[in-house]
């Protein structure tokens, strides 16, 4: 038992950090850093970076373009990259639709939408929630109908994420009315200039566009944009959200976002001394960054144990749970340390490039929209309710 | 002991619930906050109509004479209809200030003008530097022929991007953290030197950075006496922590039934989402954690006007924790459970949650007087 | 809205508190303020001191000999004997059966035994738990056969207080073998000195003597031993259940402890600097302190409410959450508070009149045994689980 | 990084199992705790046939030349079966300090006889004023004729009671609180002046009151420099907290799968009470607060040998941190779970609930930990 990189481990995380510090540009390195809003061609920007150096897909086998990494050196990568401040990767392809189409896919549909997910040619977007089906999405009610050669989409979508940005999307539809609720749905892949689809904005409480109602009038398909069989879509969607969960504890992210906090809170001051060292904050401070040492120590083992062929199981939905809980703690303490200048609500400080004057410190403006944003986290990818529910159910045998 | 309602505060309380009722459904308050200033005067009027500006002015000055008591139950009203107008800045601080301190020709000037909804009101106290700590003031008020000159910057000054007059706290003596040296003026909008950034907060009121640069004011704008003002600034946050704690208790109160009503509605795998256990507990949690909340407001409202400092300042602590730490439960545990849904914009839930938020980081947050309240003696 | 003592009020507490001043053994007192073991005699002796001032059942009627008093007065009553450090009173006569007789016993059951619970001639227990039977009491196995003038009882009992006093115990028990669960159970009153009935000793956690078995081996009860109608046993035992609510929040003692919490950490020292002025505890003393205000003014608010003729609904399970939770908290902040003084375990310390050496300051000894002991409060009188969910469906109609 | 056991780790680890699995059972353990002393000598000397007693003792002195991730290993498996035998008190601080601190003359002495069964240790440290705090040693130790006098009191000395050989900390220079002046003296029990107050804690295992009088020692009972011992008091402790957190590792799983087991086949209202939503989410959080603790058990065994003492005692105070928030929430929500049963002697959840909280005290609380995790830098 050893807790220590290896030497190897740490000549391959100074190689990263090395190539990271030379290739991520200065603009979106401080727009992350800043919680500032990144346009789209920077996420794109960045994956091609990625992808031509051959780190564009950390997870994916090497015969889809993955670099055959070890688990640890998945999580030095994801930690080096979150240290830098490189914008956190978009998993709509690379780990939901991505490893579903080298699992279920025709080769016609790996051959052209891999390559193209690496290079971030195409920007996906998820069609599973609607309006009556959040955790419970054999109740959906998009439906899709075979006439001819094409399949003709009618439903509608929420929840989609950067759908504003996309340019194609896997949704889930009914295809048989008469089966049980989770045999009757198909997966499709859609583009998203056909005449049909419409997406509108959902603004959330922090004033910010991010997620998207999606709305199908008589979008028609080929018939080959079906992904597998008809009726297996509910199987290919649940082993989508497995590897959903993966990474998704956001762990370097969190650590980089601990950061901030002790930079910040060694800013403020109360009647003159640092936020830092009076006690009450400091312990919050402390008791927070020592749930993130033992996340990441749990996530350390499953990793391990991913390497000696055991599956992740129950540590997948622990990871969900305590990682979500983790980022809402922060964003909690974060606008908690800035007092009452939480409270300006300035959405132009977002915007890169902007030279206005803040109102109070220039970290303050993003603190409060972020907390209120970062609700979502136990409530995506399955709420932490659906979470424990399987963690008892699947795990425990409750 | 008697909990029991004055016939007073049964009136106020019907006219201030039939007015959120008939006037502030959630799109009518989406309409108020699109508009101009981001309130509306024609409400504001309304509620000089009705007498609520004047809750505790003096019935010769044109209010009803009442106490702080009757002011809470207009505020649990409003916090039940996320009410946006500037009433703690203008009404209860503002005019709490002069009622307090006013000589009689500054009462008789300012109050029925605010009684009147005439006046908004602002109490410029807090600094860029200055957190919740009471004293820590830098803003420097030096004597200037036979009157004073105002410099400093004012931060957060709640309701400040409409006030007509300022109510400036600044020091005459001393240094940043005494509590000795501080003095209260009133200073006009439109006064040399005085500059209002103004903006909206998160959770869609209105405050402003003030910034005083030399503003002259003459000696008849001294609210109070020179350089003994910390008393009546102690008295002024803690009567604006209590009227956040009766606002409070009244939006905890709205979130839960609306919650609750979810609850019931909402289905998944085929039932009504309120049949899963754990809801049912978190639910149960929230319904207590509003009524201890409850009790505390009705606390702190009963002690803000109480002559005992300590004791007055100690119990209001007391509520603005216990408000604090439900509001946040409440608020987190709504949004959980609505889902997706809880943070848009476009459904009540999360304007509630914001609006909990918000009070929470206003006059001194949960860690702040948790630590105030231990170290008041009982 | 005046939250205030009247002047009578005020008055009241004088009066009460000057009468236990006089009245109250001083070996009793410092017995109750130092956790120390009561004896049998103390508790009858105390009760009786107060049946024969008039006090003996403050929330009796007055046709049964209670004293009249307003709810005010009664919260003003427990909140001065516990400053006083009387004993607490037990519930099982007073609070449980008494009531009960009062509202179904016969007129000869009335007359026999109210008197005496007043005088605390019969010492009473509760036979309701069995040991499959802990929540469910619906799902109990005691049985109880007409057979010619008597009810043949066997069966087994379980968690029943203070039962090595006890002369006499209410029972539950079924009667009818055919009816749904709940139907079928009658309530009995069974002396305890008749053959067949067995007391075995359950010893806690603590090392404490507190609860027991309570064995029925065809124990012969006369026919007019049974409370009301047979069959309605179930419908008796939840009107008991909802008065054993009142007082359950112990407000008064936990005002009392948080006093004796307050002392031993300002006499513990960190670093020669007092706990109490110590911010982490400080803090954590002072969060305790908030939370029994807000209940002691809930409390008092559904006193005004009942008063004006409300009857108590959810107050009386939020009491019990919230009281439970907040002595629980109690128990462990005073062992906190010992540091590792909270670890000799010394049962002799805890008897009246021992005068060893301490190990430790003398008020250690009981710390860590009533942390465990207290784990009971949230389990007994229905746990806070059963709490939770009645008030969700009784209340919020979930 | 590497998280799997060495051969000798399996092989220690299916030793231990085994061990606590055939000779720890809860009658077994229940007659060891009635019996003389309150520990088993006959299974002591077993240990010592098993080599458990020398794992990081050199092979030259008869041990096997472990490290302590393999004493946390055996911990773990004694963690399960509630051991009460005084391992902590003679193998890990004991003859971890004679180890680390010793001459060749001490060690060659000592340690052999504590791999071989035949001494008891005890480490005297905590005094009646010192709380957790490391340097706060009142006891002195003044020089006569050619050795030292001792005086002091020492509070709760783990293992006292049986010790053969008691290690004290004592001050030869400076006042209570001093990290400077402190040094370590090997102190046999039957030394005059020293008397013994032996007494059971709350979980059934043994400590004592330890006081010295003038207690007389030769300079070869100094164990470590004079004057120089705060960094090896500090770093036995760090390896007793460290110890402890991989002991209630074993303790709370232990626990889990008793309270799982509990809520499959315990029914109330005609179902297992583990169909109820909220014990299945209760369930799980104390699934993810045994793995949390693990994890963090881990950590605090790999660097409890480390040569950066601030690394080692910042590692060693978050383990112990996360260790007792873990056990707390388990140990009291096994017990709610649990209903009455859980709180009697005669079943074993209250007994995993005791020692549980018996090492939440130990060694430093969640309090004294967390203030030192912040107070060291990262």
């Amino acid at each position: 038992m050893d807790l220590n990189y290896t030497a190897e481990e740490q000549a391959f995380a100074a190689e990263v950090r090395a190539w990271v510090r030379a290739n991520l540009p200065a603009e979106t390195r401080h727009a992350v850093e800043h919680h500032k809003r990144l346009r789209k061609e920077q996420y794109v920007d960045w994956q091609r970076r990625l992808a031509d150096h051959g780190w564009g897909a950390p997870s994916w086998p090497t015969q889809f373009g993955g670099p055959g990494w070890t688990p640890v050196q998945k999580h030095i990568f994801d930690e080096v990259l979150s240290e830098e401040h490189a914008p956190q990767p978009l998993p709509f392809g690379l780990n939901m639709i991505g490893p579903v189409i080298m699992a279920f896919g025709s080769k016609a549909q790996q051959d052209h939408y891999l390559p193209r997910i690496l290079t971030q040619e195409d920007w996906w977007c998820q069609g599973f929630s609607e309006p009556g089906s959040g955790s419970d999405l054999a109740s959906l009610r998009s439906k899709a109908v075979l006439d001819g050669d094409q399949w003709v989409i009618n439903g509608q979508k929420t929840w989609t994420t950067l759908a504003q940005h996309a340019n194609i999307i896997f949704v889930l539809a009914r295809t048989d009315f008469q089966a049980k609720p989770q045999k009757g749905i198909s997966m499709f892949l859609v583009d998203m200039a056909l005449p049909g689809v419409t997406v509108r904005p959902i603004i959330t409480v922090d004033g910010e566009h991010e997620v998207n109602e999606v709305f199908f009038d008589d979008v028609r398909i080929p018939k080959d944009c079906i992904v597998g069989e008809p009726g297996q879509g509910w199987t290919y969607a649940k082993f989508l959200l497995s590897h959903e969960r993966t990474g998704i504890a956001r762990i370097g992210r969190s650590k980089a976002e601990l950061r901030r906090l002790k930079h910040i809170a060694a800013t403020e001051t109360v009647d003159g001394v640092p936020l830092i060292d009076t006690s009450g904050f400091r312990e919050k401070v402390a008791g927070l960054e020592i749930e993130l040492m033992a996340l990441e120590l749990t996530n350390l083992r499953m990793l391990a144990a991913e390497k000696h062929g055991q599956a992740p199981g129950a540590e997948a939905n622990m990871l969900k749970i305590k990682g979500s809980e983790i980022q809402q703690t922060l964003t909690e303490l974060m606008m908690e340390a800035v007092g009452p200048y939480a409270l300006p609500f300035d959405p132009q400080a977002r915007e890169q490039g902007w030279n206005g004057e803040p109102i109070g410190p220039d970290y303050a403006a993003p603190l409060a929209p972020d907390y209120f944003n970062y609700r979502k986290v136990t409530i995506y990818g399955g709420s932490n309710e659906i979470q424990r529910n399987i963690l008892a159910k699947a795990h425990l045998g409750l | 002991m008697d909990f029991s309602l004055s016939d007073t505060q049964q009136m106020l309380r019907d006219t201030a619930e039939r007015l959120v009722r008939e006037r502030y459904g959630f799109e009518e308050r989406k309409r108020i906050l699109a508009g101009p200033g981001g309130f509306s005067r024609e409400l504001w009027a309304t509620y000089a109509e009705l007498g609520l500006l004047g809750i505790e002015v003096a019935e010769d000055q044109g209010g009803i004479g009442g106490n702080f008591q009757d002011l809470a139950i207009v505020l649990e009203a409003f916090g039940r209809g996320l009410v946006v107008e500037p009433y703690v800045p203008t009404v209860v601080l503002g005019a709490g200030l002069v009622n307090a301190a006013g000589s009689d020709a500054q009462k008789a000037d300012i109050l029925p003008r605010v009684v009147g909804g005439e006046a908004y009101l602002a109490f410029a106290h807090g600094e860029p530097k200055s957190r919740y700590t009471l004293a820590h003031v830098a803003t420097s008020a030096t004597a200037d022929g036979d009157g004073f000159s105002l410099t400093g910057d004012k931060a957060v000054v709640l309701g400040g991007d409409v006030a007509d007059l300022f109510i400036v706290s600044a020091r005459t003596a001393g240094k940043a953290g005494d509590t000795d040296g501080l003095s209260l003026f009133l200073v006009p909008k439109d006064a040399a030197g005085l500059t209002v950034r103004g903006y909206p907060t998160v959770d869609g009121t209105r405050a402003a950075e003030v910034s005083l640069r030399g503003a002259k004011v003459g000696r008849d704008a001294l609210l109070g006496p020179e350089g003994g003002a910390f008393p009546l600034i102690a008295q002024a946050l803690d009567r604006g922590a209590a009227a956040l704690c009766a606002e409070a208790v009244g939006v905890m109160t709205a979130l839960n039934e609306l919650t609750l009503d979810y609850l019931k509605t909402r289905t998944q795998f085929g039932v009504p989402i309120g049949s899963f256990q754990v809801l049912q507990h978190h639910m149960a949690d929230m319904f207590i954690a509003q009524e201890q909340a409850r009790s505390m407001a009705i606390l702190a409202a009963s002690r803000a006007d109480s002559a005992d400092a300590a004791a007055r300042s100690r119990a209001i602590s007391a509520a603005k924790v216990q408000v604090g730490k439900s509001a946040r439960f409440i608020g987190q545990q709504s949004v959980q459970m609505h889902g997706g849904i809880g943070i848009t914009e476009e459904y009540v839930a999360g304007h509630y949650f914001k609006r909990l938020t918000t009070i929470d980081r206003t006059f001194g947050d949960v860690d702040f007087h948790l630590t105030r309240f231990a170290t008041l003696a009982a």
